[in-house]
């Protein structure tokens, strides 16, 4: 079956090592942080100025000068520091930050991004998303494996104006986890409980290579 | 000591002419110069170039300026959020130019601290990257982008001495700093204006030379575009 | 919480190889890495390139360093006050590239933020221009100037936590904070650690993102070029 | 009389307009600030990374960690900051300082300055001298007319190699008040008490330009 949108974060969770920095894309990526297990220390990096993300505050504790990318009302662990955005995207360009967790429209086999823009329909502009693909050594795209109208978003070449190139590392959906092969192609790596590989491959319409026993995700 | 402290936001954007540019501070509605652009409504200046991350929503922040059409065109990353800012746009009442976030801070910090021009990673195989210089350095593309500089900087502060020394709360600091380099004039709203030599000099963000005029803010709604709680 | 803290200056340094690239923050003999620097004496490492704005004395700081032969090569913008350095240039013993002041602040803080290459207008019409591109920007001649980068960056903070954020005391701020940036492995030594949670997270000057390693210093000798009182 | 270092001082304080940002070089610049009037407010900066220099401490106020880009212990006025030398740099590079007051070796009569090398001695390097000749746009130098060999020190071109091009806007010297002409030469502006026009001409190797009387410097 698969997995709905906690499940696919329940899963990348499982990507994050100890010690590591990490920047939390919009939506499902933002998630993530409720999943982490409490043996694995990370700090979130929020890029309008923030390392060491906390939870959401209580009523009480709400600051409007507290925010994350997401404008949401945030609270800061021990350990956190405040910048400005210049210095905030010196760290994500300098490639200081371990890992990008980022939704995507589509990913191409050679692992090129578009999660911008829709032509034909308003532009509300690419924020820091072309700033952390373009930066980051390791990135996970979190996202649905076909669009709402059933159409693949792991394609040959993306078809949506490109955020990023050659640049996603992983790709974990609904139905799969997924690596970039450096030569090009979606090495197919882990498959949603209950969906076969099959399943996986007609929901695929870039190169999917499919080698030995793909075993289930364990959520 | 160089005082530079002027009555309110009406005297300390008096001067702003139609047409000018300007660099408004903020991320989203937080740490926006919310005094300077209730302000720049009653003196109704047009024209305007506004540089900034965000442009408002609809009834707060530069939504406001937007729908008094005091802007002509918005360079920002992002510009969701904002029915009205749709509506000119599409009917081509105003120009908007979208840069990368983390360029645009870039570009705007160059602007302040006198480089002309600097490469960076973001935007390359993009549509960002039309018309700019490509180079490759150590396996890498990066185009070469253009320092940001403003007639008038807007940004807004936590504290402030009467010398134009800034200290930022939270995030609220976001584009403000760099903007304040970045203005010929730059124009700072505080929420505690304070006489020299009450802040700590180690903990100062914005040193004082890169400000001209600093007032006492007043009134602050701080409004919040999303509050999350815990449950 | 990621724990960065280190027992001491010579189990920070353990790992650094001959042939190193090394940033060395400091200012004259302010807000130099003395743990880290007589670490490197005991350990004795040699052929060592080292990014200081300066050369220490004969008898303090780097000058130790070149007294026993470790350093090849010095990029600094001064390195007056130091027989030693003198002597080894001339003989050919050392090789050393000026840089002027404020480019080499740039490089650093743009091998740190990930920016290849930038124009500066230090330089031009000079003999520090030679085989470098030239550009001219609203009239003005600039040059273009390369990032540049440590395996290791050896800093020197007033208080520090275990998760790596540093504040700096007075000027001995100077090079230090983009040298944290700028360096694969950023050690960092503290006259007071503490633990995280401790310090303002609005008034760190340096994330702890950027230092990999983190000490207690001892014994801080802060030696003075210029001891100028009031008379 | 030619005038002496204090007499030079002197001199350069005159030139300084309250209100403004002040870059003090090693040296005479350096005396400046003991003659500046108590009605004229201005901050100093200094390189290694703070604004409003104070006096020398006391012997019980000096503190290593303070100190000036002539490495000298200083102290902090109200209303001072600190940063780092990067963002002193940005300042300095950016516009920001109002006017810099520097020493040279020679001034050619376009505005070129060399004051960092000399051919056969020790290099010791050029500091954050060609950032400040290269960035300001109001440049006063501060120094002898003439060599100690005698020789004069404003020249049609610089010998010693250069730190910037036409960047000095005045010179004051011994000697003499001058002016650096847009179109290239001296212009004589003041004399140094009891100097005769025709002295400083007999001092002055580049072009100099003498338009009616020339008034003695009032100190």
């Amino acid at each position: 079956m698969a997995l709905d949108k906690i499940g696919i974060a329940k899963r990348i969770a499982q990507e994050i090592k100890t010690g590591t920095y990490i920047n939390l894309g919009i939506g499902i990526p933002t998630l993530v942080a409720n999943y982490i297990p409490e043996n694995i220390h990370v700090v979130l990096q929020s890029e309008n100025g923030l390392l060491g993300i906390g939870e959401f505050p209580t009523e009480e504790d709400v600051d409007a000068d507290l925010i994350n990318a997401g404008k949401q009302t945030v609270t800061m662990r021990a350990g956190s520091s405040l910048f400005h955005s210049a210095e905030s995207f010196g760290m994500i360009r300098g490639g200081h930050v371990d890992l990008t967790i980022l939704g995507a429209m589509e990913v191409s086999e050679n692992g090129d991004i578009a999660n911008w823009k829709i032509p034909g329909k308003m532009v509300k502009g690419m924020g820091g998303a072309m700033d952390l693909v373009a930066s980051a050594d390791n990135i996970i795209v979190a996202m649905q494996h076909k669009s709402r109208d059933g159409e693949s978003k792991l394609l040959k070449r993306c078809t949506l104006p490109i955020t990023g190139l050659k640049c996603v590392n992983k790709i974990i959906t609904d139905l799969a986890v997924l690596d970039v092969l450096p030569e090009g192609g979606f090495r197919l790596v882990e498959r949603a409980p209950g969906v076969t590989a099959e399943e996986i491959k007609n929901s695929t319409a870039g190169k999917l290579v499919i080698e030995g026993d793909i075993p289930e995700m364990k959520i | 000591m160089i005082d530079k402290v002027v009555e309110n936001a009406d005297k300390a954007v008096r001067d702003i002419p139609e047409n000018a540019t300007l660099m408004l501070g903020g991320f989203g509605l937080c740490g926006i110069p919310e005094n300077c652009i209730q302000a720049l409504l009653r003196k109704g200046v047009t024209g305007l170039t506004c540089i900034s991350n965000n442009a408002g929503v609809d009834d707060f922040g530069i939504g406001l300026m937007l729908k008094s059409r005091q802007v002509k065109k918005m360079i920002s990353s992002y510009v969701g959020e904002n029915e009205e800012f749709e509506r000119q746009l599409l009917s081509g009442e105003l120009e908007v130019d979208l840069v990368p976030q983390g360029t645009l801070a870039e570009r705007i910090r160059a602007g302040g601290a006198g480089i002309p021009a600097f490469y960076t990673p973001a935007g390359f195989g993009t549509e960002v990257a039309h018309g700019k210089e490509v180079r490759e350095y150590f396996g890498k593309m990066y185009l070469l982008e253009n320092w940001l500089k403003a007639d008038f900087s807007l940004v807004k502060a936590w504290k402030g001495d009467t010398t134009g020394n800034l200290i930022y709360k939270g995030t609220a600091r976001n584009f403000n700093p760099m903007m304040a380099a970045a203005g010929k004039i730059t124009i700072a709203e505080v929420e505690e204006l304070v006489p020299a030599g009450e802040l700590d000099p180690n903990a100062i963000h914005t040193p004082g030379i890169y400000v001209q005029r600093i007032f006492q803010g007043k009134n602050y709604e701080k409004r919040i575009e999303q509050r999350t709680v815990k449950k």
